[in-house]
């Protein structure tokens, strides 16, 4: 069976290694902070200003001053630091931050991402997408394998304007956990109960299925 | 040389209409609110604003667009506003849209003399097209140009007669960047302290950056979601 | 992730002789007296050192000289310091003069991932001699490299196990901007703390920038120019 | 008579207007803080990584954490701020500091300043000297007016190693005021009892003496 949200964010979670900074996108990827690994210390970069964001306040200690990149009130955890947002993306540019989970809307098999704009809908804007997807050394992408109408969002080329180029490592889908490698998606887990022959079918970009592809560990 | 002004009106006087402002901020966090007041029944009008984001309908530069006071809006993220979209689509705002640490950095390259940076941040997108693009160490940057604005108007937590300002939590953001890319720099703050009471290890934004300071007040600090857990 | 190192000796143990080390301080001033004495006695040489300075004939990076563990000296200014000059002269020691302000930037760009910097610094000069010169608004500018290190030490007054760093006073100087620079960064801090203690609006390099860090001890902190005033 | 090294900044002082942020060179520029007029306030930077330099220390309150960009102890007036070299120098090149004084060892009567090499000799670097004159809006430099083989100092252009060019908008030396205007040094004061013939012939770059040339009011 597909994988909803959560358990996205739950498979995510397995790819944080203990000392990582990681900079969690808006949605799914948010979820990611709620299922870390037992004995994993990350810390987790909020582009708009924080190095060791923690969990939503309780009800009634939320401060306006205290937000996340999406705009939600959180708190901070012991050891945390504030900067401006031009030394926020400078550590995104210098590669500083280890790993960058982000949703999107199309994924190519060379790595492109087109996650900001639909022609012909009200453009909201890139935000630090741009940014994010040009400088971090490891990005994963969360996303749906297909449109509600059933439809690859895994392409030969992405068909949207892009947000950046040649960038995503890893796809986790509710389908399937993908690599890109060499121009291709590479299949290295499936959802339980999921058929290698349906995310065939589902996946428009060259795909190579290599041996036996394992389920994925997820509850 | 006094930098002290009374109060927001005081302080935005002599912003004319068609001038271009830097307002600080992420969302709602960390706006200048007292000056956006001000400004929003200042009658001025034609305004370019450089901000990251364009406020909330009724709240932030929200304000400014509800009286069509603002011609054109440079931000990376103008989502949650349905009047900005309005005006968008009728063709009365002008729109342009820049990468957040773009954004970020253009400012603070005003502030440090650096007339141009180096971003890879848009490379392969629309955002590169007519730029230049240079190569450095194989991988592909993108000429971005500092960025300056007649007025910019921030809003720190604390600050001083000789203008120094200090930043709470992530209310940070912008505002020290854009307190360096202004022409004249207004700083409203919520507490105006003595000279002397800061200490100054902990200042953020040097007072040379800053020519105006006011006292703010009554501040509403909105938060545009609010977000809890329940244990 | 352990960040946290026992001494000088056991953060800078793997350092090896040919490596570029960048050293924080300004004269002797904030200068990382623990790991250069540990250096001094590591048996490394051949090194490329970029500071501000080159320390005076028996303290800062003097000490490195006098045992001839320094290959390249990557300096704005060298000065007070005959063993220094000895070498100099006689062709043992390489020194490559850089404008302080570039110097600064070029640390800086490294850790804010700009891969180059304009700066007016150096423009009609010998320093301008190569480099590429390019206009901006009239004014002429010279592309300056990011800088990057093998190791960059620096020395906080405060930290904490995360890696985050507080300087005192002008004790600051090229310590943050070296801090961002190096592959590896090494910190010894006058006082490492719990983590939790330093207030995250104080913070100066947010730990990200910090894979190594230990309490210092027995600091000298030496004056170079004792200068006071009777009343 | 010639002005002493005092009397030099006590004439720079007079340059000094309210609200000025002045950064002081090594030697001569740093006396001018001691003649500071009453009424004007200004904030002295030091670009060590510091605005708000206040006199030297009195003796056992010196700290060895706190310097000028002379290596000299030093206190801080209330109101200072402390910065890292990289914004030190930001606020010079971005024009926000309003003076900068300076010694040479030549001028040029474009502007031209050469101070920080002297070819045969041991070259102690150019410290923070070029990116000073490369982009301050104001520069008066405080020099001799020749050396001590009575050879003018300032020159049609510079024989030693440049700091920076076009840069230099104002001289007091210890014979005279000088402005440089489109190429030439335009006399606008001379030392009490150094006549106008004296500073002719101490002058080796084009020099205006237009109408009568007061002498300058130091004590």
């Amino acid at each position: 069976m597909a994988l909803n949200k959560f358990q996205i964010a739950q498979r995510i979670a397995k790819e944080l290694k203990d000392g990582y900074y990681v900079n969690l996108g808006i949605g799914i990827p948010t979820l990611v902070a709620n299922y870390i690994p037992e004995g994993v210390n990350v810390v987790l970069q909020s582009e708009n200003g924080l190095l060791g964001m923690g969990p939503f306040p309780l009800q009634g200690e939320e401060d306006a001053d205290l937000i996340n990149a999406g705009k939600q009130t959180i708190t901070t955890i012991p050891g945390s630091a504030f900067f401006d947002s031009a030394m926020s993306f400078g550590m995104i540019r210098s590669g500083k931050v280890d790993l960058t989970v982000l949703g999107a809307m199309e994924v190519s098999e060379n790595g492109d991402i087109a996650n900001w704009k639909i022609p012909g809908k009200m453009v909201k804007g890139m935000g630090g997408a741009m940014d994010l997807v040009a400088s971090a050394k490891n990005i994963i992408v969360a996303m749906m394998h297909t449109n509600p109408k059933g439809e690859s969002k895994l392409l030969p080329s992405c068909t949207l304007p892009l947000t950046g180029i040649k960038c995503v490592k890893k796809i986790v889908s509710d389908l399937a956990v993908l690599e890109i490698v060499d121009g291709h998606f590479k299949l290295l887990e499936r959802a339980p109960g999921v058929s290698v022959e349906e995310i065939v079918s589902k996946t428009l970009g060259k795909l190579i299925v290599d041996g036996e592809i394992p389920e994925m560990d997820v509850n | 040389m006094n930098k002290v002004f009374y109060n927001a009106a005081d302080a935005i006087a002599d912003i004319p209409s068609g001038a271009t402002l830097m307002l600080g901020g992420f969302g709602l966090c960390g706006i200048p609110e007292n000056s956006i007041s001000a400004l929003a029944t200042s009658g001025i009008h034609h305004l370019t604003c450089i901000s990251n984001n364009a406020g909330v309908d009724d709240f932030g530069i929200g304000l400014l667009l509800q009286n069509r006071q603002v011609k054109k809006m440079i931000a990376s993220y103008v989502g949650e506003n349905a009047e900005f979209e309005r005006q968008l689509l009728s063709g009365e705002l002008e729109v342009e849209l820049i990468p957040q640490g773009t954004l970020a950095t253009r400012c603070m390259a005003s502030g440090y003399g650096l007339p141009a940076i180096y971003t890879p941040a848009g490379i392969g997108t629309e955002i590169a097209e007519g730029k230049e693009i240079r190569e450095f160490n194989g991988k592909a940057y993108l000429l971005e140009m500092a960025f300056e604005a007649d007025f910019a108007i921030v809003k720190a937590w604390k600050g001083d007669a000789m203008g120094n300002l200090i930043f709470k939590d992530t209310a940070r953001n912008f505002n020290p960047l854009m307190a360096m890319a202004g022409k004249i720099t207004i700083a409203e703050v919520e507490e105006l302290v003595a000279v002397g009471e800061l200490d100054p290890n902990h200042i953020h934004t040097p007072g040379i950056y800053v020519n105006r300071i006011f006292q703010g007040q009554d501040y509403e600090k909105r938060i545009e979601q609010l977000t809890t857990r329940t244990q």
